[in-house]
């Protein structure tokens, strides 16, 4: 049988966060991108979760719209079910074999209603619910699955034919077969995520398997999330009775040379103290406790995450429990050592919570094989090159994102998997781009007498079961301005379409109106319907007649029936209001300015270039390089700095699209995102240069914080920061200490400062290497507060640091910080060593402070000019912390490495990178959408007062100061209408819901 | 089914009745354990630190002369030596270079090739006897009694010499099963019962026995079953010093009884608390008639 | 039998969280009375305290404004200006002689559909033993 | 009381001396605990296994001076549990060998009552012989 081959310009395997956002973004380029997910839904694990630290908002709210768009992107294809075979050919023109599993269920007819579930005999354990609760043998993986389609599980199916029988649009069919699939992409990125260790074979002391109240943290996302098994509820499996005391193990199967998996799992800590915080607020009055190491904070804002939690009484105990025990009440008891104290205790708790390791995918080794790549010894996708190539496979054209490659939280994920859309846009920047589809043709009825149709939808028996539909219509046909109305059994149905566009022409409709479901999800079908005979999307509404009536109001028909009615009577209403909404563009200068020349900066350039952007660089010091310039050698392979400098500047010349200004700096910006005008100053005796970009990246980096007067810094030359020393060691200048003491979080992790730098804790571990050897014999002490090399690579690389160079490791409190003194011809460091529970005096020759780290001195007067905003360090706000990391809410302008937080340089390019392809997005396309639902102005009405101003988050609001009357950038507007309620004079209206419509709805809520 | 034996000192010194008790089951099941001609203390406990070779001598020499008689594995009865034993075979495996200095300097001839395996008693009812075929040969059940096993450390740990996982244990447990027993279970059964402690620490045993006890107890056994003959010592000897007078058996002593064998067979007098009685209470063994 | 009182509710809803929230009730098939008329807005912040005004003018006995939960509005703040004007305009409500009670806020996300289900439910509830509002001003 | 420490000395010989017998490398404790909490014996130790790693570690004085390596009878369970692959009951042992090498016999067993050796199964009195004695 010979296979029509198909092309796409990219693959994306796996659909997660990781997935998800790597597609859309080369889709959004342009690019024609093909999804390839095993599981019948889109999601991942996020989709799983609750809330998300560290900001704890809800995972489905903040990933659904994602998914929604994922499905509707016009260049995205996206196979469910489905999993790769087989990869062959190269970079620029891969040929992939696929295999899609059937799942007997057609996609292009079944709506969705579920009533095949209802009717199937079969009960499973709901993986979804990790085994929490169970699931019919034809399902819906959880309540936003996209596709929102059911598929029946062919291993569990007894073939009954019951969901055949019910299904009303016949979308049952055991007939349809698996299908084999070619493809060609120029391009691939694997984004498989991860799973977590389910504890039955390894660590089977914690009881996991065998004591019904013990769960794995991922079951545990399920017992508190609201649309979980228990709707949020907590509740013990063994009773359903809400616990008084949980506990949570963590490192489970993590950081074990033994019993598990010699790496951290990175997430673990911080979604332990998530979950017990969720668990206070569930449950007030209960107790919730977590069995520590050491407790990794340390991104953004971690650690205050992590002091917030303590503060609302979740209780950290630092010590790794021994064993549980199951007592006759199903409760269980902890034995552990607390290991501040000394004490064993045997402790009584409810609930246990294990933070398992994570491990990769279970496809890995044989997806690997098929791609041709390399996993590590566990499955992990290995990359090319640990600190320069981080999201390169070991194979060209193929590229890594998210938890294929090890943990990674959400931010990080989302950061890689812009990186890697980057990497993967790179092979196919010579490929045409799909074109932006040409506006349709639209017919002018802003002055005619509305006309409106209305179209009742039964969904089967979804809506016709519980309310009488074509009472509703009847209904409705009676209403002002109603010209038509009619029933339809499947409105989203293609046939369907057909009739309301004929409807539209044969009657001269003007307005159209369907009742049915959620506008969410079906809103934008109707759109596309009604524009393709000429009317403007604006023109559409829809009444909710089935998620917020017949399926809430199942049990008598008449009330449901009323209200229907009543919200036909609302939308068509509103209806009768409403007015075209125009879609406006606006023309974008295709170069983009990338300030700061950094690791970061440089990245960022680069990747641009090869996208086949135009980019100015411009860097403020009169050499490229950054901390380059500074740095020894770079953890974790122990490379020259000066190598890996030279390598990127390099790279930077190599590229005629890069325009490098040294010893330049912004004066000033103006402008939006498309357009904007900046002035650069070359210093002194240097030209001012104006330049036009489209988009802007600020990679400005991150300085040591100023330390003087503590640690005795600053009085004594012997007293240095980690900088300094790594000036030293590159020099050779470091003389020979035969006793070195390493501060780390000094200056930080304190009232003062409660932020955790990520990074000291990694760089003091290389440097005590790097000072073993330059120094060999001396003694090292590392005083920390808590060890925190988070992830895979760097525990690994703390482990053989530990094992070859034999510190002596000291845990201090940050409450009672060492402290240095000068002694005779030595210094002492003084400090309380919380394990051996002594204070030590070390007699040091050397000592060298872990610095907190800011943001650059310059950054208050930059991002004046950028519009955006920074925290109490001077680091850059991103636009939202977990799903636009690289983003600032100011269009147009991005983000990437150690000026958003310190990070390491791997983490540091695959962030610029990110920050790249993020940018290419509207320089590439060239062009810029505006919000159709933006604010207007009535200047005749605005009295120039300046109230709402503050109000907009986007800063799209500025006052002409000479006409006094209010300037609204449109471009700049994403259409919340936060503004409109502020304004005295009711100046401001928001396209599409202007106070008359949404007032129309409210006066025809009632009709007495 | 026909396996070399080692009894080491204790089977035949003050755990008669477990190696008694052993060979009667065993020859209900048509087992023959054929005792080694020629056999040493095997050491009691593996040498933990590098500069002690010497230690390892006893038990290398019992895995040479095994060879020298022509066998490839070895059963024993004693946690102890099967743990020593085991511990020196892996030796013997891994560094091989280590058992040739020892040879040498023995001046005895101990060249061993750790080609040798070296079973102990459960793992040749579990594993080659199997269960089903003990629960076949019952003829008296051991319904209502109720017992709880104990496996101290040795039979466990290290992982890569134990039988059994280390965490959750299950061969004594189904043995048990087997006999028609009722089985509780508890987190204690797998800690060290002090072992040789009771030689100069004595408190130091009588703690974890009295704990150990206590917590069959609250579960409700009646007795403890276990295997190895130094904590059979322990429970039966140092447990009225805290009070308790809970029944000790070796798992061969009730398979024997469940076998209905001749209660003369099984060693049941040999100790200090009494086993009779609670066999009588449930019916288990003819109560013995006055004067006889 | 005497006819319970059968309150007349309006809601108003973000698109993002509580109207997805209330969608979700669906999905999950959460029953709650009927008596809500849902009016989607893009954002909490859009909520003018004059459509909370009109709607008791027309004969609302409550008025429900639900959005994100704090931290998790899609437009960053706008859910922090919607809970400042609506407690605001909530005090002034009894300078007309309405309830508070008769004003609620509450914070839905979109996975909380039992909770949409239960928020209306209490709601109507309370709402019918406050009995009826009776404002409905002719026009 | 304040330990002061220095750079090299005694302290550095005993640790080495384990590290050499034991074949452990103690720098690669976490001092998670999960060995005191396993230890059945820990109620008659001075000091926990992990307090005796760290001691050790930091050339405390009086480590020698302990009992908790004389209660320990090597049972392993906190050895299978170490997530660091760390053989406690070898750095125990190793102790114990010095300690004797050093002060000779832990046990006298000229001192101990006849009868009672009498009763005791012959595997306790050889492995406490092994222990206690050089
Ligand atoms: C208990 C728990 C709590 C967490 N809490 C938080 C939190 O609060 N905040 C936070 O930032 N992060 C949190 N995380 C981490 C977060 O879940 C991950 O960062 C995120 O899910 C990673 O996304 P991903 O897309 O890389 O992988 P995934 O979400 O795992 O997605 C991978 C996708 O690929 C698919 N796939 C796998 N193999 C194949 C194959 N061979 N072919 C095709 N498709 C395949 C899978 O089906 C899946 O859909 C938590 C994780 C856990 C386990
Ligand atoms: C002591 C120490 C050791 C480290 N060791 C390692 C290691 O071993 N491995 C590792 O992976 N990471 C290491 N790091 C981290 C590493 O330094 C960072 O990941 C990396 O430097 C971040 O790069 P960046 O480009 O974001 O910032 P930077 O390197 O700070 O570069 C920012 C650039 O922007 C320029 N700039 C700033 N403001 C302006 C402006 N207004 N206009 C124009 N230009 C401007 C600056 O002059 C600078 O050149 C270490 C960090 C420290 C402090
Ligand atoms: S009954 Fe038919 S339409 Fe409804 S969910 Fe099942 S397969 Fe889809
Ligand atoms: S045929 Fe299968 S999926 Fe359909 S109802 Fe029967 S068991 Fe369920
Ligand atoms: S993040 Fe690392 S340290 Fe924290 S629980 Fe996970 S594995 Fe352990
Ligand atoms: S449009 Fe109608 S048929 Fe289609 S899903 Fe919505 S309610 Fe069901
Ligand atoms: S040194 Fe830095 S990374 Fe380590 S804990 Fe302290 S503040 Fe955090
Ligand atoms: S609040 Fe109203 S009147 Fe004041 S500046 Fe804004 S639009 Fe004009
Ligand atoms: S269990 Fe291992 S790592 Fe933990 S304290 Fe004991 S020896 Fe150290
Ligand atoms: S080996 Fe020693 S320290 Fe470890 S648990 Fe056993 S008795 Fe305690």
């Amino acid at each position: 049988m010979s296979m029509e081959t198909r092309a796409y310009d990219s693959l994306v395997i796996g659909a997660g966060i990781s997935g998800m956002q790597a597609a859309l973004d080369l889709a959004d380029k342009g690019y024609r991108v093909l999804v390839v997910e095993r599981q019948a839904s889109v999601g991942g694990t996020m989709v799983k979760l609750d809330k998300t630290f560290p900001t704890n908002d809800c995972a489905i709210c903040i990933a659904a719209p994602k998914m929604v768009e994922l499905a509707r992107h016009p260049n995205i294809t996206l196979l469910t079910s489905a999993r790769v075979e087989r990869v062959t050919g190269s970079v620029g023109s891969f040929e992939v074999a696929i295999w899609r599993q059937t799942t007997y269920i057609d996609p292009e007819k079944c709506k969705g209603c579920g009533d095949c579930a209802r009717v199937c005999p079969v009960e499973v354990d709901d993986e979804f619910n990790a085994g929490l609760s169970k699931r019919k043998a034809v399902y819906l993986q959880f309540p936003q699955a996209v596709p929102a389609i059911y598929t029946i599980d062919y291993a569990n199916c007894v073939g009954c034919g019951a969901c055949d029988r019910i299904c009303d649009v016949g979308a049952v069919s055991f007939l349809k077969r698996s299908q084999a699939l070619m493809v060609n992409v120029g391009s691939i990125i694997v984004a498989t995520g991860f799973e977590v260790l389910e504890p039955t074979e390894l660590r089977k002391e914690y009881g996991y398997g065998r004591f019904a109240n013990v769960l794995t943290a991922l079951q545990y996302e399920r017992v508190i999330a609201a649309s979980g098994p228990t709707d949020g509820k907590i509740a013990r499996p063994s009773d359903g009775e809400t616990p008084a005391r949980v506990a949570w193990v963590q490192c489970v199967g993590s950081r074990s040379l033994k019993g598990g998996y010699p790496y951290c799992s990175k997430i673990c800590c911080m979604y332990a103290t998530k979950e017990a915080m969720i668990t206070l607020e569930h449950a007030p009055g209960a107790q919730a406790t977590i069995f520590y190491m050491d407790l990794r904070a340390y991104g953004k804002d971690f650690q205050q995450y992590y002091r917030r939690a303590a503060d609302h009484g979740v209780r950290y105990v630092r010590g790794r429990p021994a064993s549980v025990e199951e007592n006759s009440d199903k409760s269980l008891t902890i034995t552990y050592e607390d290991t501040l104290s000394g004490e064993v205790q045997h402790e009584q708790f409810d609930m246990l919570v294990l933070s398992t390791a994570v491990v990769p995918a279970p496809d890995n080794r044989r997806l690997a094989k098929a791609l041709g790549v390399e996993v590590d010894e566990y499955g992990f996708f290995v990359s090319h090159n640990d600190l320069l190539a981080p999201l390169q496979s070991t194979r060209e054209g193929i590229f890594l994102a998210g938890g294929s490659q090890g943990p990674n939280d959400i931010p990080d994920s989302v950061a890689q998997a812009s990186g890697a859309a980057g990497m993967a846009a790179i092979p196919i920047s010579m490929r045409k781009r799909a074109a932006e589809a040409a506006p349709l043709a639209e017919r002018d009825v802003s002055e005619d007498e509305s006309r409106a149709g209305v179209f009742v939808c039964g969904c089967g028996k979804n809506i016709a079961g519980y309310l009488d539909v074509p009472a509703v219509a009847d209904y409705a046909r009676g209403l002002p301005n109603v010209v038509l109305s009619e029933t339809c059994t499947f409105a989203c149905s293609e046939d369907t379409q057909r009739r309301i566009r004929a409807s539209v022409e044969e009657h001269g409709l003007n307005r159209v109106v369907v009742a049915a479901c959620s506008p969410i999800t079906h809103g934008p079908v109707f759109q596309q319907t009604i524009a393709e005979v000429g009317l403007n999307p604006g023109l559409f509404e829809m009444a909710n007649i089935r998620n917020q009536c017949s399926w809430v109001h199942s049990t008598g028909n008449a009330p449901a029936t009323a209200k229907a009615e009543d919200l036909v009577r609302m939308a068509v209403a509103r209806a009768d209001k409403l007015q075209a909404l125009p879609a406006q563009t606006v023309e974008v200068t295709p170069i983009c300015l990338v300030i700061g020349g950094g690791v970061a900066g440089m990245t960022a350039a680069v990747t641009m270039a090869d996208m086949g952007i135009e980019t100015f660089l411009v860097e403020r010091e009169s050499v490229l390089g950054g901390k380059l310039n500074t740095l020894a050698t770079l953890a974790p392979s122990d490379t020259p700095a000066s190598e890996v400098r030279e390598q990127l500047v390099r790279a930077v010349q190599q590229r005629p699209r890069i325009k490098v200004f040294l010893s330049a700096e912004v004066r000033e910006i103006d402008g939006y995102v498309g357009n904007f005008r900046v002035t650069l100053d070359e210093g002194v005796g240097g030209a001012v240069t104006q330049i036009q970009v489209g988009a802007m990246i600020v990679a400005t980096g991150y300085r040591e914080a100023d330390l003087r007067g503590r640690y005795g810094y600053g009085d004594d030359p012997r007293v240095i920061t980690q900088l300094e020393l790594e000036r030293r060691l590159r020099d050779g200048t470091l003389g020979t200490p035969r006793s070195i003491v390493m501060v780390n979080c000094a200056g930080s992790m304190n009232e003062e400062n409660p932020a955790c730098c990520r990074i000291g804790c990694t760089i003091s571990v290389k440097n005590a290497r790097m000072l073993q050897r330059a120094a060999p014999g001396a003694s090292i002490y590392m005083l920390y507060q808590d060890m925190r090399v988070y992830g895979k690579g760097q525990e690994e690389y703390f482990t053989k640091m530990v094992a070859e160079v034999q510190p002596f490791r000291i845990r201090y409190d940050g409450g009672r910080p060492p402290e240095v003194r000068a002694r005779g011809r030595g210094l002492t460091v003084k400090v309380y060593d919380t394990l051996l529970r002594e204070d030590l005096a070390i007699e040091a020759d050397l000592v060298v402070l872990t610095a907190a780290l800011q943001g650059d001195a310059q950054t208050p007067r930059l991002k004046q000019m950028l519009k955006v905003s920074t925290d109490e360090l001077n680091f850059y706000s991103e636009a939202h912390a977990k799903i636009r990391p690289l983003d600032f809410t100011t269009n147009g302008v991005y983000l990437c490495g150690a000026d958003h937080y310190p990070r390491t340089i791997p983490d540091t390019i695959a962030q610029a990178a990110g920050a790249a392809s993020r940018a290419a997005i509207p320089l590439l396309r060239g062009r810029v959408t505006v919000e159709p639902i933006v604010a207007e102005v009535d200047e005749a009405a605005c009295s120039g007062c300046g109230d709402c101003i503050p109000h907009c988050p986007y800063g799209a609001m500025t006052l002409d100061e000479t006409r006094k009357v209010l300037n609204i950038a449109e471009v700049l507007c994403k259409g919340c209408g936060t503004c409109i309620a502020a304004c005295p004079s009711g100046a401001l209206q928001q396209r599409g819901f202007s106070d008359g419509q949404v007032l129309a709805m409210i006066e025809a809520a009632w009709t007495i | 089914m026909q396996i070399a034996y080692y009894p080491g000192c204790t089977m035949k010194a003050s755990a008669r009745q477990h190696e008694d008790a052993a060979l009667a089951v065993l020859g209900a099941l048509g087992v023959e354990l054929r005792e080694m001609d020629e056999w040493n203390c095997c050491g009691v406990v593996h040498s933990l630190t590098s500069d002690n070779l010497i230690r390892h001598m006893a038990p290398v020499r019992v895995f040479a002369r095994l060879r020298e008689q022509g066998a490839d594995e070895v059963a024993t009865l004693c946690d102890m030596c099967f743990n020593t034993l085991g511990r020196a075979n892996l030796l013997a495996q891994r560094h091989p270079e280590q058992i040739a200095a020892i040879s040498a300097t023995s001046g005895d001839d101990l060249s061993y090739d750790g080609g040798a395996d070296v079973l102990h008693l459960l793992q040749v009812l579990r594993d080659r006897v199997g269960f089903a075929k003990i629960r076949a040969r019952v003829r008296r059940p051991l319904r209502g009694l109720s017992v709880y096993p104990y496996y101290g450390c040795k039979l466990l740990r290290p992982a890569e010499v134990g039988i059994d996982d280390p965490e959750t244990p299950a061969v004594l447990r189904d043995l048990m099963l087997a006999l028609g027993a009722t089985v509780v279970e508890g987190s204690l059964q797998t800690q060290c019962c002090g072992a040789y402690h009771v030689v100069n620490r004595d408190e130091v045993v009588t703690q974890r026995v009295s704990a150990t006890t206590e917590q069959a107890r609250a579960g409700g056994a009646e007795a403890i079953v276990l295997s190895c003959p130094l904590c059979h010592y322990n429970f039966d000897a140092l447990q009225p010093q805290s009070g308790a007078q809970m029944p000790i058996f070796y798992y061969t002593q009730l398979m024997g009884i469940a076998f209905g064998l001749d209660p003369d067979q099984l060693g049941l007098e040999e100790q200090q608390i009494a086993l009779l009685p609670l066999l009588e209470r449930h019916n288990l063994v003819h109560a013995p008639t006055p004067g006889d | 039998m005497e006819e319970t009182f059968e309150p007349k509710i309006l809601g108003m809803l973000c698109s993002w969280c509580a109207y997805a929230g209330a969608d979700t009730a669906g999905v999950s098939r959460a029953q709650y009375p009927p008596n809500i008329r849902i009016v989607r807005v893009m954002c909490s912040g859009r909520i003018d305290p004059l459509f909370i005004a009109r709607a008791f003018e027309n004969g609302a006995d409550g008025v429900l404004v639900a959005g994100c939960h704090q931290g998790d509005c899609h437009y960053i703040s706008g859910n922090n200006y919607a809970q400042d004007r609506i407690e605001l305009f909530a005090n002034l409500l009894n300078f007309f002689g309405i309830d508070q009670r008769r004003l609620k806020l509450a914070w839905v996300s979109a996975s909380e559909g039992t909770r949409f289900a239960s928020v209306v439910t209490e709601m109507t509830e309370e709402l019918r033993a406050l009995g009826p509002l009776g404002l409905k001003v002719q026009r | 009381m304040t330990i002061t420490m220095r750079a090299g000395g005694e302290a550095d010989e005993l640790l080495r001396k384990v590290e050499t017998l034991s074949g452990q490398n103690l720098a690669g404790c976490y001092q998670c605990g999960t060995c005191a909490a396993s230890c059945p014996l820990r109620g008659s130790m001075d000091l926990g296994p992990d307090a005796i790693i760290r001691h050790l570690r930091f050339g405390l004085p009086d480590v020698l001076d302990r009992q908790s390596f004389w209660v320990c009878v090597g049972c392993d369970g906190c050895v299978e549990r170490c997530p660091r692959d760390i053989d406690i009951a070898r750095i125990m042992g190793a102790l114990r060998q010095i300690s004797i090498q050093e002060n000779g016999d832990h046990l006298v067993v000229a001192q101990l009552p006849a009868a009672a050796l009498r009763k005791l199964p012959p595997i306790a009195l050889v492995a406490s012989m092994r222990r206690n004695t050089g």
